[in-house]
């Protein structure tokens, strides 16, 4: 039997034989994934409830653990509404393209020193490019809902997801700096040797303006304004129903995971252990990896749970007139250093 | 293999849609100006494929400014665009007819 | 790796004024509105470059920059006109401006910019520098002639002028594509030696070279690539379409130095074909149909179409000799065209454009100096013996015959008999017929004082034109 | 056919069909959006040219930035789509015509066959470390300073035009400023005023 | 280099399809009953009583302009500091010319209130 399997894997041409096994990787990253969405939103809701001083979600399944999976399926059961006078294409497309973006760029993190599934050498810029299209889902929605404050929401999240995006960028100038390289893997491994290492030191603005500007982009608390009930209903997507919502909420969920390993493997070391002794290097280096994440996805919730929502203006104040600023300066700084022998500070 | 015609023919057949676009499309503005875009993105293909098969790195740093420019210029063809809708309401080019004699 | 510090010297004039025009533009943004400073700011910066360029006059040729830039006679030559014709185009535009709400320091700010692009043109010696050089200017041309906002006229020439400019463009480069792919090289002097080398019976070149001289006539305003001059000049204001008809064509005169002559000259035989038939048709269209015009700016904007013809005539000659003679014309041109579209300003006031050809009728009553001005540019348009005008039409013209086309000298000499027919028209309205209109002309001493200058040149320049006609042939005998 | 031709030829068929949609179709933003997978097959080609950076540049500032744009105008600009196609018909078989055309001669010129174009060999593939970026990062801000310093003013021309046609500050928008508000004293905002007492009637 | 992107191209083409196949699912598996009423946009309580394609303020895409300028100016810095290192101070003066041109443009459009939103 398995000398059959054998023979017809063999057969196959050597291309195929490569796109599968790509195939399998890519299933094994993008579950997980998935997976994770699922459980960070019981995650959010018991984390924000005990802040709270509640319980959160506790009846389906022990301790509420099978909420997430009751929730799975209830959106599938649920009707999708395409209005009337909406651009039928255009409207299931958009959750499509807003979805598509947030499981790509998941190709080039490094997992682990050996394992990352395409290891190309502009990687980082590769996810900065994935990011900026995650906009599309968004503008698509709003203009093909046909209905006023879809359009509305959606122009302003646009507004703002491209006006922290360049934020953003800046930030990752810096980092690019430090290493030397484009590439996300090469990035991590100059990080190895323990916490001292970690560009988070030198970079400490960048790696703080980086974040927010990941909050920003993923439209969540304090930044959601453009979908926020009290400001305008639910922003672009408030036409959506069922799968088609589904689709638009996981999109977020797996940006917000995507940016804390983003963030883990830029600025604090990727898998790397935080010290090269003992107890810290009995945990496998993919658990380091998660354990990061996990620490800046609380983060997350935290803000949701204590901050009060900015107003547009400021959010746009803050985007274009302070970050943008301190990053200048701070890229200048960086930049000035590296010519000086002090430049050592910053590898 | 892939020759560097291919690569030019392929170029020459996006700047000739280009060009047969902006014939066609001579009242919207707005598509117009895509096609000026196909234009250039013919352009920076032709660019390109000559660098990688003379294996020169000018036609690359060609290509980034050309890039540049080109953004530079959209932004600015739209923002004569928007300016000129706010007066008159209209993009069609057939009504652009104040300026004839 | 340490790379060698390049030789800033020659490029201090585009650093001078690129400085400065960030200067004005910061200055502004604290000083009171309307004030004179950006005026004043502004003219002294093209003071102070063309002291620059003068005091690093050269004497050979240097390159710098790994050899995208180039500091010659002709750069120099063109950067002085350049500044010249910027000065008057500024002290024109100032009143003009003002009455009109754009007295902004934006618009003296992307004047400047504007002249920082053509002056990189005209040290181009590499065919990025080139491409850039020309984006720079063109984008803050279109940016001026949407200057008047509130205008759907103006915007709407902007429109129309974006579009065809950025469609030649596109040729341009995808002629520019092809030079590269042949030749391997984007650096100019290479590009020539590799020509030199090869041969020039490629048909892979002569295929890149149409596209090139497509784009250049779409900047000169050739037929039949001419259709935006008339929209452009007539729709945006006129402050503006004295920079547009102007300084740029000397711009677009060093493209055809640097690219057709400088890098393709191997291929004359191929271009000066294509050339004599825009040339012709040029000359034949643009100076018919300004004899239909009844707007003045229309009129002047055809008569730029068949002066570019003009103009091509001494290219077509492919001797230095004949771009010295088509240098002349095209500053000539230039100050010509200066002072006419000065005229149409001067004439004019808030809420009112002297733009139709009524609008000139009985000048000579209001004001016998100005219509002696406007008489010397329409001669001198015309190419009435003794004005510079004259000498400028002799001289391609004889560099034709040189070339030996008779049929193209004597087509040349009838189309510029008919040419006559409406400059002249003008000069009758001026003299022979009474006034629509009898308020007082009014303007600011700077440009009363400039517009005299720039029209009494026209004839006080003759004694010593030979010294001018001099200085541009020898400023493309450095070229080589 | 290998992998790589099959590859190009897939993504060459993509682009020239989007490209097509670009300029046919009724609706401008499907038009906008057209272009939006025409670049992005552009990109895929350009990786296919060893063009790394640049592929991903093009995704990054055309698909990211310059036709967002694109797409804030269309839609902004609320047009009669029906109208601006009319008369679009008779003029496509003279395009088409044209087109045809215009590839054919192209096609010859460019063509494999002749004028040595076809006769470039393949290039060396690169070594495991080569980086495309550093390559071209190891030029662009050396050799050619110059055109580099010019990008930045042709970049600069760009936001000063686009603040000057486009921006109107709107009179009647109200908005906080907090420094105004900080500053405010008590006596601008409660005026104390002295008033007898009334006599009980 | 390419066999690299093959992945990614495999895995574009997967996050498409995962994204489709939800959306298929989801479709088959919900109920379909529409009525006028369900299909309506979304209003307070009363119908639309206009198109919902209305013009909307510059400032938008005032911001998607300097949006494309800023991301260019990214752009240019990418390749910079990865090669810093090798192009030494030259390279740093060289970016920062550059960047003191466009921090002219930031003052320019932070003093004329283009960032400011009302």
């Amino acid at each position: 039997m398995i000398d059959f399997a054998w023979s017809v894997w063999n057969g196959i041409p050597a291309w195929s034989q490569v796109t599968l096994v790509n195939l399998v990787l890519i299933i094994i990253i993008v579950l997980p994934v998935v997976l994770g969405v699922a459980y960070l939103t019981f995650a959010e809701r018991k984390i924000i409830g005990y802040m709270q001083v509640r319980i959160g979600p506790n009846r389906v399944g022990p301790r509420g653990l099978l909420q997430p999976i009751a929730d799975v399926v209830k959106l599938m059961l649920k009707e999708v509404i395409i209005p009337t006078n909406a651009n039928k294409y255009l409207f299931v497309t958009a959750p499509v393209l807003a979805l598509a973006p947030a499981l790509v760029a998941w190709a080039v993190i490094p997992f682990t020193d050996r394992w990352v599934l395409a290891n190309i050498d502009a990687s980082l810029l590769f996810v900065l490019a994935l990011t900026s299209l995650g906009v599309y889902g968004v503008i698509i929605a709003g203009w093909a809902s046909n209905s006023k404050y879809a359009f509305l929401g959606s122009l302003r999240s646009a507004a703002q997801i491209v006006a922290y995006e360049i934020a953003m960028g800046f930030a990752l100038v810096g980092v690019l700096m430090s290493a030397q390289s484009l590439n996300l893997h090469e990035i991590a491994l100059q990080q190895a040797g323990g916490l001292h290492q970690w560009y988070l030191w030198p970079l400490f603005p960048l790696f703080v303006v980086y974040f927010i500007a990941g909050v920003a982009e993923t439209n969540r608390a304090p930044f959601d304004v453009a979908e926020g009930e009290t400001e305008i209903v639910a922003g672009f997507h408030v036409e959506y129903s069922g799968i088609t919502f589904a689709l638009f909420f996981l999109a977020e969920y797996a940006n917000m995971i995507l940016i804390s390993a983003l963030a883990s493997v830029m600025f604090l070391g990727g898998w790397w252990a935080p010290l090269n002794v003992v107890p810290f290097t009995w945990v496998p280096p993919l658990g380091w990896l998660l354990f990061k994440m996990c620490g800046l996805l609380f983060l997350f919730l935290w803000f949701r749970a204590t901050f009060p929502r900015y107003r547009y203006d400021q959010i746009m104040r803050l985007g274009w007139k302070v970050f943008i600023p301190v990053t200048l300066v701070w890229i200048a700084v960086v930049g000035a250093a590296m010519q000086t022998p002090l430049g050592f500070l910053f590898h | 293999m892939i020759s560097l015609s291919h690569y030019l023919v392929l170029g020459a057949v996006l700047f000739a849609l280009a060009v047969v676009g902006i014939f066609l499309n001579r009242k919207n503005v707005v598509i117009l100006l895509m096609a000026i875009e196909l234009m250039l993105l013919a352009v920076n293909i032709n660019f390109l494929a000559f660098s990688h098969y003379r294996g020169d790195i000018a036609g690359q740093v060609f290509v980034f400014f050309i890039l540049t420019v080109a953004a530079a210029e959209a932004a600015i063809g739209l923002a004569i665009l928007v300016v000129l809708f706010r007066n008159r309401q209209t993009i069609d080019v057939e009504d652009l007819d104040i300026l004839k004699g | 790796m340490t790379y060698p510090i390049p030789n800033l010297l020659p490029a201090l004039p585009e650093i001078w004024v690129l400085g400065m025009a960030c200067v004005i533009l910061i200055v502004d943004l604290y000083a009171k509105p309307h004030r004179l400073v950006a005026y004043l700011l502004c003219q002294g910066t093209l003071v102070g470059a063309a002291l620059l360029t003068l005091t690093g006059w050269s004497t050979g040729t240097e390159t710098t920059f790994n050899n995208t830039f180039v500091h010659d006679r002709l750069s120099d030559l063109l950067k002085l006109t350049f500044y010249l014709i910027m000065f008057c185009v500024f002290a024109y535009s100032r009143e003009y401006i003002r009455e009109r709400g754009m007295y902004r320091a934006e618009y003296f700010v992307l004047g400047l910019f504007g002249l920082v692009g053509m002056m990189v043109m005209a040290s181009a010696n590499h065919l990025l520098t080139l491409y850039l050089g020309l984006e720079l200017l063109s984008l803050c041309l279109y940016a001026m002639v949407a200057f008047q906002r509130d205008s759907s006229q103006a915007t709407e020439a902007a429109m129309k002028y974006f579009v065809l400019g950025a469609v030649s463009s596109g040729m341009l480069l995808y002629g520019m594509s092809i030079l590269y792919g042949l030749t391997g090289s984007l650096e100019i002097g290479v590009i020539k030696q590799t020509i030199a080398g090869a041969g020039s019976e490629n048909v892979a070149l002569t295929f890149g070279l149409v596209f090139i001289v497509v784009a250049i006539a779409f900047k000169f305003g050739i037929v039949p690539f001419h259709m935006w001059v008339p929209d452009v000049y007539h729709g945006a204001p006129t402050s503006v379409t004295v920079y547009v008809g102007t300084a740029p064509k000397v711009a677009a005169f060093a493209l055809v130095m640097r690219l057709l002559v400088g890098g393709l000259e191997d291929l004359a035989v191929s271009w000066r074909e294509m050339l004599v038939i825009l040339s012709v048709l040029s000359m034949g269209l643009g100076n018919i149909v300004a004899i239909a015009q009844t707007n003045i700016k229309r009129m002047l904007a055809y008569s730029s179409v068949s002066h570019m013809g003009f103009f091509l005539l001494g290219v077509i000659n492919a001797t230095p000799n004949g771009y010295g003679s088509a240098l002349f014309y095209v500053i000539v041109y230039a100050v010509m065209s200066l002072g006419a579209f000065g005229m149409v300003i001067l004439l004019s006031r808030t809420g009112f454009e002297a733009e139709r050809l009524d609008d000139f009728k009985g000048l000579n009553q209001r004001s016998p100096w100005y219509a002696m001005i406007m008489l010397l540019l329409m001669f001198s348009m015309a190419g009435v013996p003794p004005t510079v005008g004259f000498y400028a039409k002799l001289l391609v013209i004889q560099s034709v015959i040189q070339a030996n086309m008779i049929w193209l000298a004597v087509i040349a000499v009838l189309f510029a008999v008919i040419g006559a027919y409406y400059y002249l028209r003008i000069v009758r309205l001026m003299y022979f017929e009474d006034a629509e209109d009898q308020s007082p002309i009014i303007a600011g001493t700077d440009m009363r004082v400039l517009l005299g200058i720039n029209g009494l040149a026209l004839l006080l320049i003759i004694p010593w034109v030979g010294v001018v006609i001099d200085l541009c042939g020898k400023a493309i005998q450095g070229l080589s | 056919m290998n992998f790589e031709q099959l590859l190009f030829y897939f993504f060459s068929t993509v682009l020239v069909a989007a490209a097509v949609m670009v300029i046919t179709i009724r609706n401008p933003v499907k038009a906008a959006l057209f272009l939006v997978l025409t670049f992005f097959t552009a990109a895929c080609l350009w990786i296919l040219l060893e063009a790394e950076f640049l592929a991903i540049a093009l995704v990054l500032v055309y698909v990211g930035a310059v036709m967002v744009l694109f797409l804030f105008v269309v839609m902004m600009l609320d047009v009669n789509l029906v109208r601006l196609r009319e008369g679009f018909a008779e003029y496509l078989p003279i395009g088409g015509i044209v087109a045809v055309l215009l590839v054919l001669e192209m096609a010859i010129i460019l063509g494999p066959q002749r004028f040595g174009l076809g006769n470039f060999p393949e290039p060396a593939g690169h070594a495991a470390d080569y980086s495309n970026t550093r390559e071209l990062g190891r030029v662009l801000y050396t050799a050619y300073v110059y055109p580099f310093e010019i990008a930045a003013v042709i970049l600069l021309v760009a936001i000063i035009a686009a603040i000057a046609l486009a921006l109107r500050r709107r009179k009647d928008s109200k908005y906080q400023d907090p420094r105004k508000q900080i500053r405010v004293e008590p006596a601008e905002r409660l005026r104390i005023v002295k008033m007898p007492t009334e006599k009980r009637g | 280099m390419l066999e690299n992107y093959l992945p990614i191209i495999i895995f574009i083409g997967v996050g498409l399809l995962f994204g489709s196949a939800l959306m298929v699912i989801g479709r088959l598996m919900g109920p379909h009953n529409p009525d006028s009423e369900k299909l309506s946009p979304y209003e307070c309580g009363f119908e639309a009583f206009e198109d919902s394609r209305m013009k909307f303020d510059v400032r938008y895409y005032l911001v998607a302009i300097l949006f494309i300028i800023f991301d260019l100016e990214i752009a240019f810095l990418f390749p910079w500091a990865v090669v810093l290192e090798d192009i030494g101070l030259f390279g740093f003066v060289a970016m920062m010319l550059f960047l003191g041109i466009l921090v002219v443009g930031f003052v320019y459009e932070w003093k004329k209130g283009a960032l400011e939103w009302e």
